[in-house]
């Protein structure tokens, strides 16, 4: 894609005291449809819960996992959300180390993503495990050499890290907040009052600041493609058919980076119209991120013909077993939906103009993301009905896989809390940057003592 | 008002929509255990096959490849999904018709059965029913197996010999006793005679052993022979012998360190590891100080200012 | 890596009248040296060619291919070739598309290098056939099924299009070539007129030029990442071990990106002392190009990695035969040697800004572009000794490949045709594009009519 | 001018290099053929092994080992590389003694089995000369080889019995005579038979059939025994018979179109081809159109200047 240096929009100028308070307007903002939303997702995180109490009490019998799907829902979301998660990486490290500046009012919306769906991964993991107690096993009784170990290590790695991220850009925001935020409940100015740790925005903190974000952002890019290349590998070193491909690490950091721009989007939409932030995320990031959008679909369009080709063209016996279901068999058309509605109808729409406004392009990409998730269940689950070794003296129903009312009820969930999660942010914090947006825009009043 | 009347019940309507998912997947689990009536008509209909030696086998080994999965190889409801026990009061109370008329009925994730001849059912009827039975309450024979090896030249020959032990120490061939023999393998014993091996008057059963069964580094397997009879007490014999393929030892499948605990750990991947993690966590906490320092710096500012 | 707008250096600011006589320059020195390398480079060739000459008469029973490894060094070459070949894409449409312009004065080197290689790639696939005359049967009697036929027509395409991405920007220049090298030898004004179509500089023909450009810079990128691909496939698509390798598109591809880099870097260096383009090619050049040899080294790495640690986990009984040779046996001096003097000291030692400096920099790019070789003949050859089915009756010396000298002469006979191939393009036109450099320095005399 | 020189004698110093690489390369290959001068005291060593049937076939399987592959099966120098002729005037003129030499010696592509003990040499070098001679030198023998499959309850045996045929058409066992057994596969025949199998005073040789060989799609083999005997002309006789496992038709193998011939080619396939290739060339064709207007507008702009 290329990039226009600036990102000033049709907003025209503002001052810095408009850009200010149209960023913290939407903190004051408690509105009904604000609460409805919130105890909606807590009802469903409750009612999960509720289901998940039942799981640990009565096992995993209550789900559908059997002995051909040992994996079954939980893991293609723990998938899902590892992969949603690395958007962060790619919007606040990788663009912005290629300076791609248009999209430095979206790193936030990223960064907040980032945060809600790698939450999500580590519980989900937990959530899949019959004695959840025994977590602690794995870092204490782990074998080095399994990726179950590198995974445990990168997940909670980059769960810091993605804080961290989030955090460090938001010190001389919170600090205009703890200033500006005066009539907030009591809670609220406390977390701005600690948080700001005392951000004057002298010279010298703004060089310590912005040395700590350099390192962050370039810190994060190898955990970020090891977090997902391990955990393709807890799928590719096995010998499974349909799982050991060599291509799966690349495979499915070009598929999280669809699946996390895509994210980007639909909030971006979201937030454009309830935060009325119409000035700060404007058509110009729409189009540039659908661009984005696009350039990841193609990469992993690009993946995905390695990825089946290879052994298409061969065919061995149970690749071809497994390809035949998923191509041409009973997985064919969830297959084909997927791939047509989630990944080439989007490239070719996306490449018109007209299809990276705001709300064509937020339908895009709802579809890319629920493509994004049925590929994930694609890749888990059916794969495990083509064992090498046959399994005997099981009742006919092991033979598929239907997620249970418990699955779906936890999962929903866990989809319910990263959204709570994010909805939660940004109740507190400002969604665009305040000081890198007035910067962006050439004003420099607040770095106070900056150089 | 009537747009937040509105939106409200959606709230209630989604949720509730959830609670009742919720319920109907609980209740679909408890439902398992339920009574389950059974008509009077199907309850009257009387089992016409007598619960014989051949009987009981049939229904073992339908009982073995249809309801063990579940209901647990002493029918005690702990297979691998939990299912009803077999052997409780509550079912052996039933009649005969009445478990039959379940099998055709089916409910839940116990399947239907209709398909399968009544006369099978009925001998899975009698095998069930004989669950039940205390072990006192049958006389067990006693029995030995010994094994035989005959390599000839291009050909090898096992024989089983199955002997039934009077209560006097006595030892004599034992005729028509199904003897299974098998190789012990990694995961469970393989098969090498076939399911109807029944021993001839003097007590054998002959096999040609295979060739293609890969053995250890010296080609050695444990033959195992047992005694699968109803009317006896289980025997069982185990023997050495290098008829098997030689599986050299391979020193890298010996060596695949990667798929063998922490002992055995590459130190090439321990130090990647070690390195990589120690690393990353060193230049968080880098961050973390020049937080700190941030943090500092604010609080002389601030006194200063 | 981060790129700074503007491209001026430490040259100061130049008139456009210097930079065009800097740049034309180089075209009027026919130096002693000059000659004795041309010279030397057709005598390798004609040596080359008396060889193939033989192998021609006499048969590839003079090569050192035998029932197991059916393909050697010519193949390799091929691949290595291929690879080269690609960087002309890299820099001329990636990096313009993502708006690097540090390397606008390198695109031209790139694209030349480009044009040499994949006329030595289509070359060496000739060479290496029995019967070249039958070469015409892949496109008349092909089955289309086959990855050959695609590669048949990726190559001859990819070739035109390089071509046309060097021609396109030349004609402005060609255009002041014409107007400006009246002493040169008759064929060589003949050649400028010809090729000049008439440029005139109106503002219709820098609109119609640029879009061409745009065009086939878009164009390129599809058949560049096709060429490389379908190469992967020749050998991904067997079943034999080693090479059925779902990874193998992108890896080639992130590989050709490394040998490419790393040939333009030893060219850069080449041009900047024997053409005295110190003030065009500078030290910032430098810096940014060898950024990027370290980012598509990190790249390869990362793929690296993926290939070979997802079988060495698994360790299939002919992964494992074919991973011990490579990595702890018989080949193992040559593989450590290629990774780590070819790809993870050039790494490490890029990440130091002096080893960015020129000299040093042209000595990594060496072991980078040996390394390439080497690996290429490393996924080539030694794989065909471990066949799924066992060969019989075959002399002992069958099972082992040490190329002949008919090989190696011939394979000397293609680097003196690259080779060549730059040398003349380097004598009839400017290395760096001239209207392009004055346009980046802000001097836009000559477009005419250019808005 | 020292500078030229010495640069001038480099630049030769590497051609006459590379011109010795070449030159090196093409005689070490000529190298192959040209004359080979056997000392004399090696030339009159005596062959020591008498050139019966024993010695004819111990030479002719070393042959078949070690030298066929260069030499070709009936030693013309056919081989997978070009070798010489072992049945030429020039190569039969030499003395036995010369040939045991020059196997002791080797040269070029030819190896030296030293290695090996030189009775098995002599025997080489007896089938070697037995080559030469033409085939009405030799009186061959007449004989017919008959296969009959015989399936007991758990095994399958399998007979072939080879009969000498007279001058007036009688048969009679042949025993002692070397029968090969093999199944026919896709890329050759796949031996069932040891490699001493020689009948025996009937003319039989029994063979347990392996139950292990992959059929078609009915389980069908082909069986195929032959006559290895030097002093019979080649026998043959070819069977089928449904011994082997049934190989169930698979669709999507049979189907694999992307192995097959342009007549199997899946659509999808030849569509994203040719659409791909004929939309590149027509972008590539209005480049160059554009190309073609930038030269029309030149030639009008240069005309109005």
């Amino acid at each position: 894609m290329s990039a226009t240096p600036n990102s000033t929009s049709e907003s025209g100028n503002k001052t810095y005291e408009q850009i200010r308070e149209d960023l913290i307007r939407p903190l004051h903002n408690n509105s009904f449809w604000n609460q409805v939303w919130i105890r909606f997702l807590i009802i469903v995180i409750v009612l999960g819960a509720v289901a998940y109490g039942h799981q640990l009490i009565k096992g995993l019998g209550l789900t559908a996992m059997r002995d051909y799907s040992a994996w079954g829902m939980y893991i293609s979301n723990f998938v899902f959300w590892v992969a949603v998660s690395l958007i962060g990486s790619l919007i606040s490290a990788i663009l912005k180390l290629l300076t791609q500046n248009w999209a430095n009012p979206i790193s936030r919306i990223s960064e907040m993503i980032a945060l809600g769906a790698i939450t999500m991964a580590g519980a989900s993991i937990v959530i899949d495990m019959g004695r959840p107690d025994r977590v602690l096993n794995i870092p204490l009784h782990g074998r080095i050499q399994s990726p179950i170990v590198w995974d445990f290590f990168v997940v909670n790695t980059y769960l810091v890290i993605s804080a961290i991220l989030l955090y460090l850009p938001l010190i001389p925001d919170i600090a205009i907040l703890r200033d500006r935020m005066t009539k907030a409940p009591k809670w609220q100015r406390k977390i701005y009052e600690v948080l700001s740790i005392g951000w004057q925005g002298t010279q010298e903190q703004w060089r310590l600041l912005k040395k700590s974000i350099r390192i962050m952002i370039i810190l994060i890019l190898p955990v970020a493609f090891s977090i997902h290349t391990v955990t393709s590998w807890l799928f590719a070193v096995t010998l499974r058919t349909g799982w050991h491909s060599t291509i799966f690490g690349p495979y499915f950091v070009a598929g999280a980076f669809v699946a996390g721009s895509a994210a980007v989007v639909i909030a971006m939409y979201v937030f454009r119209k309830r935060l009325k932030l119409q000035d700060y995320l404007t058509d110009h990031h729409f189009n540039m991120m659908n661009k984005l959008v696009v350039l990841t679909l193609l990469i992993y369009l690009y993946f995905n013909i390695n990825e089946y080709l290879v052994p298409g063209y061969s065919w061995k016996r149970l690749d071809g077993d497994h390809l035949q279901e998923l191509l041409m068999g009973h997985e064919a058309p969830l297959f084909w939906m997927t791939q047509i509605l989630g990944m080439v109808l989007p490239i070719i729409l996306l490449l018109f103009k007209p299809m990276r406004k705001p709300l064509p392009s937020m339908v895009i990409a709802l579809f890319v993301l629920i493509g994004a998730w049925i590929k994930r269940f694609l890749i888990v689950i059916p794969t495990q009905f083509h064992p090498q070794f046959p399994i005997q003296n099981v009742p006919e129903h092991f033979t598929h896989y239907i997620p249970t009312y418990t699955e779906i009820a936890v999962s929903l969930a866990t989809l319910a809390g990263a959204l709570l999660i994010i909805t939660m942010l940004v109740r507190v914090f400002p969604v665009v940057p305040i000081w890198e947006e007035a910067h962006d825009r050439g004003i420099h009043k607040i770095f106070k003592a900056e150089k | 008002m009537v747009k937040m009347n509105h939106m409200k019940s959606g709230i209630f309507k989604i949720g509730s929509l959830l609670a009742a998912f919720l319920f109907v997947s609980f209740f679909g689990f408890a439902q398992d255990f339920a009574p389950w009536p059974v008509p009077d008509e199907a309850s009257v209909v009387k089992n016409p096959v007598e619960a014989n030696k051949t009987s009981l086998e049939a229904g073992k080994s339908l009982y073995t490849l249809q309801c063990k999965a579940c209901h647990g190889e002493t029918g005690r409801g702990d297979g691998l999904i939990k299912a009803a026990s077999l052997v409780s009061e509550n079912f052996q109370s039933q009649t005969d018709g009445a478990i039959l008329w379940k099998l055709h009925q089916g409910r839940g994730q116990m399947p239907s059965f209709k398909a399968l001849p009544d006369d099978q059912l009925w001998n899975v009827i009698n095998y069930v029913r004989s669950l039940s039975k205390k072990p006192e309450d049958i006389i067990m024979k006693n029995a030995v197996v010994s094994l035989f090896f005959n390599e000839k030249a291009e050909q090898k020959e096992l024989t089983a010999k199955v002997e039934q032990v009077n209560d006097n120490g006595e030892k004599l061939p034992a005729q028509g006793i199904k003897v299974n023999v098998g190789v012990q393998k990694y995961f469970g014993i393989l098969p090498i005679s076939s399911t109807s091996n029944y021993t001839s008057e003097n007590g054998e059963i002959n096999i040609v052993f295979p060739n293609n069964i890969i053995g250890d580094e010296n080609g050695e397997l444990t033959i195992i022979a047992s005694v699968d009879d109803m009317e006896f007490n289980p025997a069982r014999v185990s023997e050495n012998i290098s008829w098997g393929q030689i599986n050299p030892k391979d020193y890298w499948s010996e060596r695949r360190a990667l798929w063998k605990n922490n002992d055995y750990i590459p130190l090439w991947l321990l130090i990647s590891f070690t390195v990589g993690a120690i690393s990353v966590w060193l230049v968080i906490m880098y961050v973390a100080l020049l937080v700190r320092k941030i943090k500092i710096e604010g609080d002389k500012s601030g006194l200063s200012d």
